[in-house]
């Protein structure tokens, strides 16, 4: 028997749930200071309820890419063509060509596109053992470059009724691009937590070599994952060309960085093998709130700069700081059993 | 009984290393083949061949009778050897059942089917005598040795007709020994053949069917029977003759502590310890694992902040590391590679990591002294190879633990904490270990020592101290004990004295 | 402005260069080195469309673009490169004036004329010509607009709201700085100010932002049509139509859009990229050292600034081909 | 005793002098290129010298900031806030009352700046305990927003003029500027390889565990790393300033994702504890190179992203092929020596 301290009680806390505690703590507090702010506009029940579903709205793009985002870290990479994607993806379904196929063309081309080029930089990650970061790096350069010079430079706008209603569309009263966020949301988690999938993606991201040893084929795994991301790429694509209705190369400007930062104050580490998809939607909801009590109090942008980045240390601190007393607590009660 | 697995002359090498060079190896049905080699010798990297993990470059692999070539660690798997390697190959942030069935997990149309995994899992666990591990639990929670127990489940989890060992029993605990030795019993009861590897001939002379030692990379004695006597077993591993050899040597009384340790806490992990160690003093502290012995000393060190009590050194209170250093403290810690070492570096800046300041002149670095003095301290631990500019992480295990110690040869230390020194250590090693610790101690260096193995806690220390879940419960001097007293102080905790703390 | 690069019907081109103009007859040949910043925009890739368009108007003009990458360290690596060439005249639209007045200076000092595009060198030395947009008038006429519209409706404490384009280029700075000026003048103000980066994805977040901030709004002022493809979407989206909308800089898209009078978008100020055009017929007559045929004057003038118009339902056709 | 022949002997050959070997022949590539391109260029020697020194001056911002990543990644972080830091120095040291005290206050506020940035930059991470890539994100936002508020969001003309002289300064016929990224280069080779800062940072970044065990303060080590850093970005505003005689918010644009890929090209593991400040030097002339080759071939910038990627990518397998062929090599002859 392994003796009786060395297994710890279980820990009746979860370190994802504190952390994903921690971010409800802060988003809460940002809609306070809201409250505070513009008490006149939150005293009106139908202009708050419209504010949720429109920061939810605002967020949902964005949220896509970060699914796939979290997927990539948590498996020990990163991906900084997000954005690029979705500017190829989006520039590639609204050529005058594609358009001619319809909404069905349209979306088809976006997710291909998508897949295409995350296949290409999982190769070059896998096969070519080209560091993520340099990868794809390139491929942000390349596929903006190629956005460009298919769209001419020029903002291509659609015409389609159907894509263009995907932003406009509200089935039971929540916008279809919120309805699509949850979708991908719920299917990352179930992907990440419930199949074997994601059970590897934590193995090859936080012990690859563990993870070969145990037969798994992490080359071809690293593939799936940036594949993984291109798709919610593709996806995020179409959401935001429907919400623009149009589509140009320098779209979805510097997406790389929101989806990272969002993964990483969700709780997912750089460095792979731990992360969570609730944590990184928490992650883009913050940000995406941010954005909304800047402008309700009309915030001038280089004010606006300067808090946020003031506002993003103290939500991670401040989320740290519930984890740290938290778990001091537990710990001190588990201590108090065991002696 | 047949031989299932027949190696000939296999080779294999890495950059400007024949790591095996003409092994033989024939395992048979149903038996335990140890498998015995200095640091170094090629154990690990043979059975990486076997697994799946290298490709030998040479040689003959016969499987149940069939040339053999596994192309992945899959491969080898679904042919039916399973292998718990030796540096701990599991993935913290799964949990325990995710761990054990990870690459071939229960699944149906990819979802897993985590309650099939859990219930599989217990039932493994509870076979191998640890029903008491969750399977839902992060493996991350687990002590080492709780991890080593699930590395053992999941090589149970496959259908293996063979089962490779490299080292299990290096993280555990006495008892931990004598269950796995059970396990292993009714492994090959039921026909399946067992490859063992370890540093200890007691283990090997208990479990083991016949024995293959080797040196160099070549096999130097093919299916010798587990009864040949030490003398010969490690005079074919090394040329010496002696397991443990501990030199003799006189306690030092008298001397004023240099170490004191006051009524330490740490909640959650040891409480009320108090301890003493005198300049040339070799203090040992013996307990099972898991009772806060890393803790205790990473606390002592200053690595950890303490939630009450005080230690001095030489009368100075240590509150941080660097002030511990400073003030001429040194510890090996528990996990070499994650504490200790940078792997990537040469042998010789690992080795001055803590002195490299004292080597250097206005914050110039002076490579040329610090690796003449590497050098002098690998020669002293007759280091293999004797190579400083190798980086670290081609050394095998034994070798790099003697980097770890010798790194606190270079400085000024006159109190060294040593935490399970020789683990993974071989036999030859080991014995220089325990002279350069006398040597040390001789000089009037003060040594805190943690160790699993009673007879090396037994032999090395002038005094001895036993730890229990968190406590010191009885403290002698080293001639007043023997090892089944020690184990019952361990284990029970009250047996005799019962003079708990 | 989903326009393509062939410029068959572009009127922003004068191609009637074989009329009764007495500058129109071909002269000596005249090697203009081109350069404006990397377009990701409508508005940048339509000036150097036009420019392309017009030197390919003339047979005497030879047209040498560079590419200026996609800041100003690169356009001026970009230009040494042409300086040492030696071309005749250089047009050039820089990143932003003020950072690249040195290499204005060091063409002007090895003797080729520089006529900037649109955005001001600080010191005088370094041009032979400016000619630009007047952004100050651009948010002059926006805010005229509004004022008036708003006044004519008796709406007396009106809710304004303006979407720039990126917030840190001098040129947004001037066009609000303009904006504010014209609406103060009626005693009005802006209530929310939600800036853009000039492409209709960031258009439609800010759009997005602004009309939640703003339950109720009377006016709205967008800097740039083409960000506006994405602000007209976001206030499709948001279901509102209870205010009147400007835009800003006269593209295609918009001026029909107004001419239909079936949107919020009720008028557009003009900033119009035919600048670039006539930046190549003025290098042209430099390099040949003549003026322009209507003026007293035998040198082409130092400073010009086009005018920004108002374009509304009434006139929009007249500016229908203009579009960009 | 151990047999002679079963001491392995220790690689001859160095890792990083392979790599920079690589990124050497990578640069030559692009020489060859723009050679056969543009020959009538390239058979003026005096152009082709000062092409040289052009491509050296457009390196030599970018190039000192990436001897400051370089330290940082090195030692375990990462510096998103580089361009930013930048941005607020020169931004500080070109407003009318920093410009009254003349040249030497100008270099000393930009300097202070850089230097206080990094500070707060390095206690956020190592006191606060925030993630690198969070907490220089952060720093990004805000300064940058900063600086915009400083400018009123203005270009700043410097009316200096030593400084504006800094850039045109050629002591021995080379710029002044190459002169001091030489010098900083040199100064950063000395202190990563032969200095105890340069040994901590190594440790640091490679295992901070075992550097705190071996007593080395980890957390006022990183604090130090991030100054560095920013003293690195005070030098690179001074130089960018000069160049552009002026100053702007929105200065030295991603110059953070260029100083990282240049660091990474270079050799240095992004996850730190090891790299090279000749193969970061080596990373940044790489692209500085490809951007003159584009610009003396008039590449349109579409056509110019596209084939940047793809030069990035072969650069970097180039480089892997090469190291890995000349180790094969290597082995070869070692295994025959041995038996
Ligand atoms: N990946 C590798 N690259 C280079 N050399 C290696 C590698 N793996 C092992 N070696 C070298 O091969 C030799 C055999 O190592 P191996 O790990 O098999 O020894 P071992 O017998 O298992 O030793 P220990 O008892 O310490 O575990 C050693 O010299 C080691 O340094
Ligand atoms: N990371 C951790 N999180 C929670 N508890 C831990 C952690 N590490 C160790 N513990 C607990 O601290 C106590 C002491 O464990 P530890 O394994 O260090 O003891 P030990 O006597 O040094 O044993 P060993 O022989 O393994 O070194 C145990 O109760 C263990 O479960
Ligand atoms: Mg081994
Ligand atoms: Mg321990």
């Amino acid at each position: 028997m392994i003796a009786e301290t060395a297994l710890p009680k279980a820990p009746k806390y979860d370190d994802n749930l504190l952390r994903n505690l921690g971010l409800v703590g802060v988003l809460l507090v940002l809609v306070v200071i809201g409250i505070v702010t513009r008490p006149e506009l939150y005293s009106d029940p139908s202009w708050v309820r419209d504010n949720i579903l429109t920061i939810l709205q605002q967020a949902s793009a964005i949220g896509v890419v970060t699914v796939g985002m979290t997927f990539v870290i948590i498996g020990g990479g990163i991906d900084l063509s997000v954005g690029a994607i979705i500017a190829l993806a989006g520039v590639w379904s609204t050529t005058l060509a594609t358009q001619s196929y319809g909404a069905g063309g349209m979306i088809f081309t976006a997710l291909v596109v998508g897949v295409a080029v995350g296949l290409v930089n999982g190769v070059l990650i896998a096969y070519g053992k080209l560091v993520p970061f340099i990868a794809t790096l390139a491929m942000l350069v390349s596929a903006r470059g190629l956005a460009a010079q298919i769209s001419g430079k020029q903002t291509q706008v659609s015409a389609n009724e159907t894509i263009n209603s995907l932003a406009t569309a509200k089935p039971l009263g929540i916008p279809l691009l919120v309805w699509i966020l949850a979708l991908v949301v719920g299917a990352g988690w179930v992907l990440l937590n419930r199949t074997t999938f994601g059970r590897r993606t934590v193995a090859v991201g936080g012990n690859p070599e563990a993870a070969r040893l145990a037969g798994i084929n992490v080359k071809r795994h690293t593939v799936l994952l940036y594949v993984l991301s291109g798709l919610c790429c593709g996806i995020g694509a179409i959401m935001l060309t429907s919400q623009a209705t149009s589509a140009q190369a320098a779209m979805a400007n510097l997406y790389e960085l929101d989806a990272i930062a969002a993964a990483i104050i969700g709780g997912t580490l750089l460095s792979g093998g731990r992360g969570t998809i609730v944590g990184a939607l928490f992650g883009v909801l913050v940000f995406s709130t941010i954005t909304n009590l800047f402008a309700i109090n009309n915030l001038a942008t280089e004010v606006q700069n300067m808090v946020k980045g003031g506002i993003i240390v103290a939500a991670v601190l401040l989320q740290q700081f519930r984890y740290r007393s938290f778990t001091n607590l537990l710990r001190r009660r588990n201590v108090g059993n065991n002696s | 009984m047949t031989a299932i697995l027949r190696l000939s002359e296999v080779v294999k090498t890495f950059p400007g290393v024949r790591a095996l060079d003409g092994v033989h190896l024939e395992v048979r049905e149903g038996e335990v083949h140890c498998l015995l080699g200095q640091n170094g010798a090629g154990k690990s990297t043979l059975i990486k061949v076997l697994a799946g993990v290298h490709h030998a470059d040479a040689g003959e692999i016969l499987w149940q009778g069939e040339p053999f070539a596994p192309a992945s660690p899959q491969a080898a798997m679904r042919a039916g050897i399973a292998t718990i390697h030796q540096e701990l190959d599991l993935v913290d942030d799964l949990s325990v059942a995710e761990n054990v069935f990870l690459g071939h997990e229960p699944s149906r149309f990819g979802f897993t089917r985590r309650h099939g995994a859990a219930a599989r899992t217990r039932t493994i666990l509870t076979e191998l005598g640890h029903p008491e591990i969750p399977p839902g639990r992060l493996t991350r929670d687990l002590p080492a040795a709780g991890k080593q127990i699930v590395s053992m489940a999941r090589a149970l989890s496959h259908d293996a007709r063979l089962i490779v060992m490299d080292e299990p029993s290096a993280v555990l605990a006495h008892d931990e020994v004598a269950n796995l030795f059970r396990i292993i019993r009714e492994l090959t009861a039921n026909g399946i053949a067992v490859v063992y590897i370890s540093h200890r001939l007691a283990e090997i002379r208990e479990i083991g069917d016949r024995v293959t030692v080797l040196k160099d990379g070549r096999t130097t004695a093919a299916g010798l029977p587990a009864r040949t006597p030490t003398r010969e077993l490690v005079g074919r591993m090394t040329g010496r003759a002696f397991e443990y050899v501990f030199p003799p040597r006189e306690a030092k009384a008298g001397a004023a502590p240099l170490l004191e340790v006051c009524d330490l806490s740490r909640a959650g992990e040891f409480a009320g310890v108090s301890l003493t160690v005198r300049p040339g003093e070799i203090v040992g502290i013996a307990g099972l694992v898991g009772s806060g012995r890393s803790e205790l000393l990473e606390t002592i060190f200053g690595a950890r902040v303490a939630d009450r009590g005080t230690v001095t050194l030489d009368g100075r209170r240590i509150t941080g590391v660097g002030q511990a250093v400073a003030h001429g403290m040194g510890m090996a810690p528990e996990e070499r590679k994650s504490q200790a070492l940078l792997l990537d570096e040469p042998v010789f800046k690992n080795m001055t990591l803590a002195s490299f300041t004292g080597f250097a002149r206005a914050g110039f670095t002076a490579a040329g002294r610090e690796r003449a003095a590497a050098r002098r301290t690998a020669d002293n631990l007759e280091l293999r190879p004797r190579d400083v500019d190798r980086p670290v992480r081609t050394l095998s295990g034994g070798n790099q633990q003697k980097v770890v110690v010798g790194r606190w040869l270079l400085g000024h230390t006159r109190l060294l904490l040593l935490d399970e020194p020789t683990r993974g250590v071989d036999v030859g090693a080991r014995a220089e270990l325990y002279q350069v610790v006398h040597d040390l101690a001789a000089d009037g260096v003060g040594v805190l020592l943690v160790s699993s193995e009673v007879p090396e806690v037994l032999g090395l220390a002038d005094r001895v101290l036993v730890m229990r879940e968190g406590r010191l419960i009885h403290e002698a001097p080293a001639g007043e004990l023997d090892e089944d007293t020690v184990l019952d102080l361990v284990m029970a905790g009250s047996l005799m004295e019962g003079e708990a703390a | 402005a989903c326009t393509s690069n062939d410029t068959g019907d572009n009127a922003q081109v004068r191609t009637d260069t074989g009329g009764d103009n007495g500058n129109a007859a071909a002269g000596p040949k005249v090697i203009i080195g081109f350069s404006a910043p990397a377009a990701d925009h409508g508005w940048i890739a339509a000036i150097t469309n036009n420019a392309k368009a017009q030197a390919g108007a003339y047979s005497d003009v030879e047209l040498r673009p560079v590419e200026a990458g996609s800041d100003a360290a690169a356009q001026r690596a970009a230009l040494s490169t042409l300086i040492a060439q030696k071309p005749n005249v250089i047009v050039m639209l820089p990143h932003d004036g003020k950072e690249l007045n040195a290499t204005g200076l060091e063409a002007m000092r090895a003797g080729i004329p520089v006529i900037n595009l649109d955005r001001a060198f600080p010191s005088a030395a370094a041009y032979r010509l400016q000619i630009k947009g007047d952004n100050y008038g651009m948010g002059l006429a926006a805010g005229q607009y509004i004022g008036e519209q708003l006044k004519a409706k008796g709406v007396s404490n009106p809710v304004i709201g303006e979407i720039p384009g990126i917030d840190s280029l001098e040129l947004t700075q001037e066009r609000t700085a303009g904006f504010n000026a014209a609406l103060a003048t009626f005693g009005f103000k802006v209530a929310n100010r939600r800036p853009a980066e000039f492409t209709a994805d960031s258009g439609q977040a800010a759009a997005t932002s602004l009309l939640q901030a703003l339950p109720k709004l009377d006016a709205l002022w967008n800097h740039d049509d083409d960000q506006g493809i994405g602000v007209l979407a976001a206030i499709k989206q948001a279901n509102r139509s209870e205010f009147f909308m400007v835009g800003g800089a006269g593209s295609k898209a918009a001026i029909d859009a107004i001419a239909r009078d079936d949107s919020v978008l009720k008028a557009t100020v003009t900033y119009s990229p035919s600048m670039a055009s006539s930046a190549i017929s003025l290098a042209r007559l430099i390099g040949q050292g003549k003026g322009l045929s209507d003026l007293v004057e035998l040198q082409v003038p130092k400073e010009i600034t086009l005018a920004s118009e108002t374009i509304t339902k009434d006139n929009a056709s007249k500016y229908a081909k203009l579009g960009f």
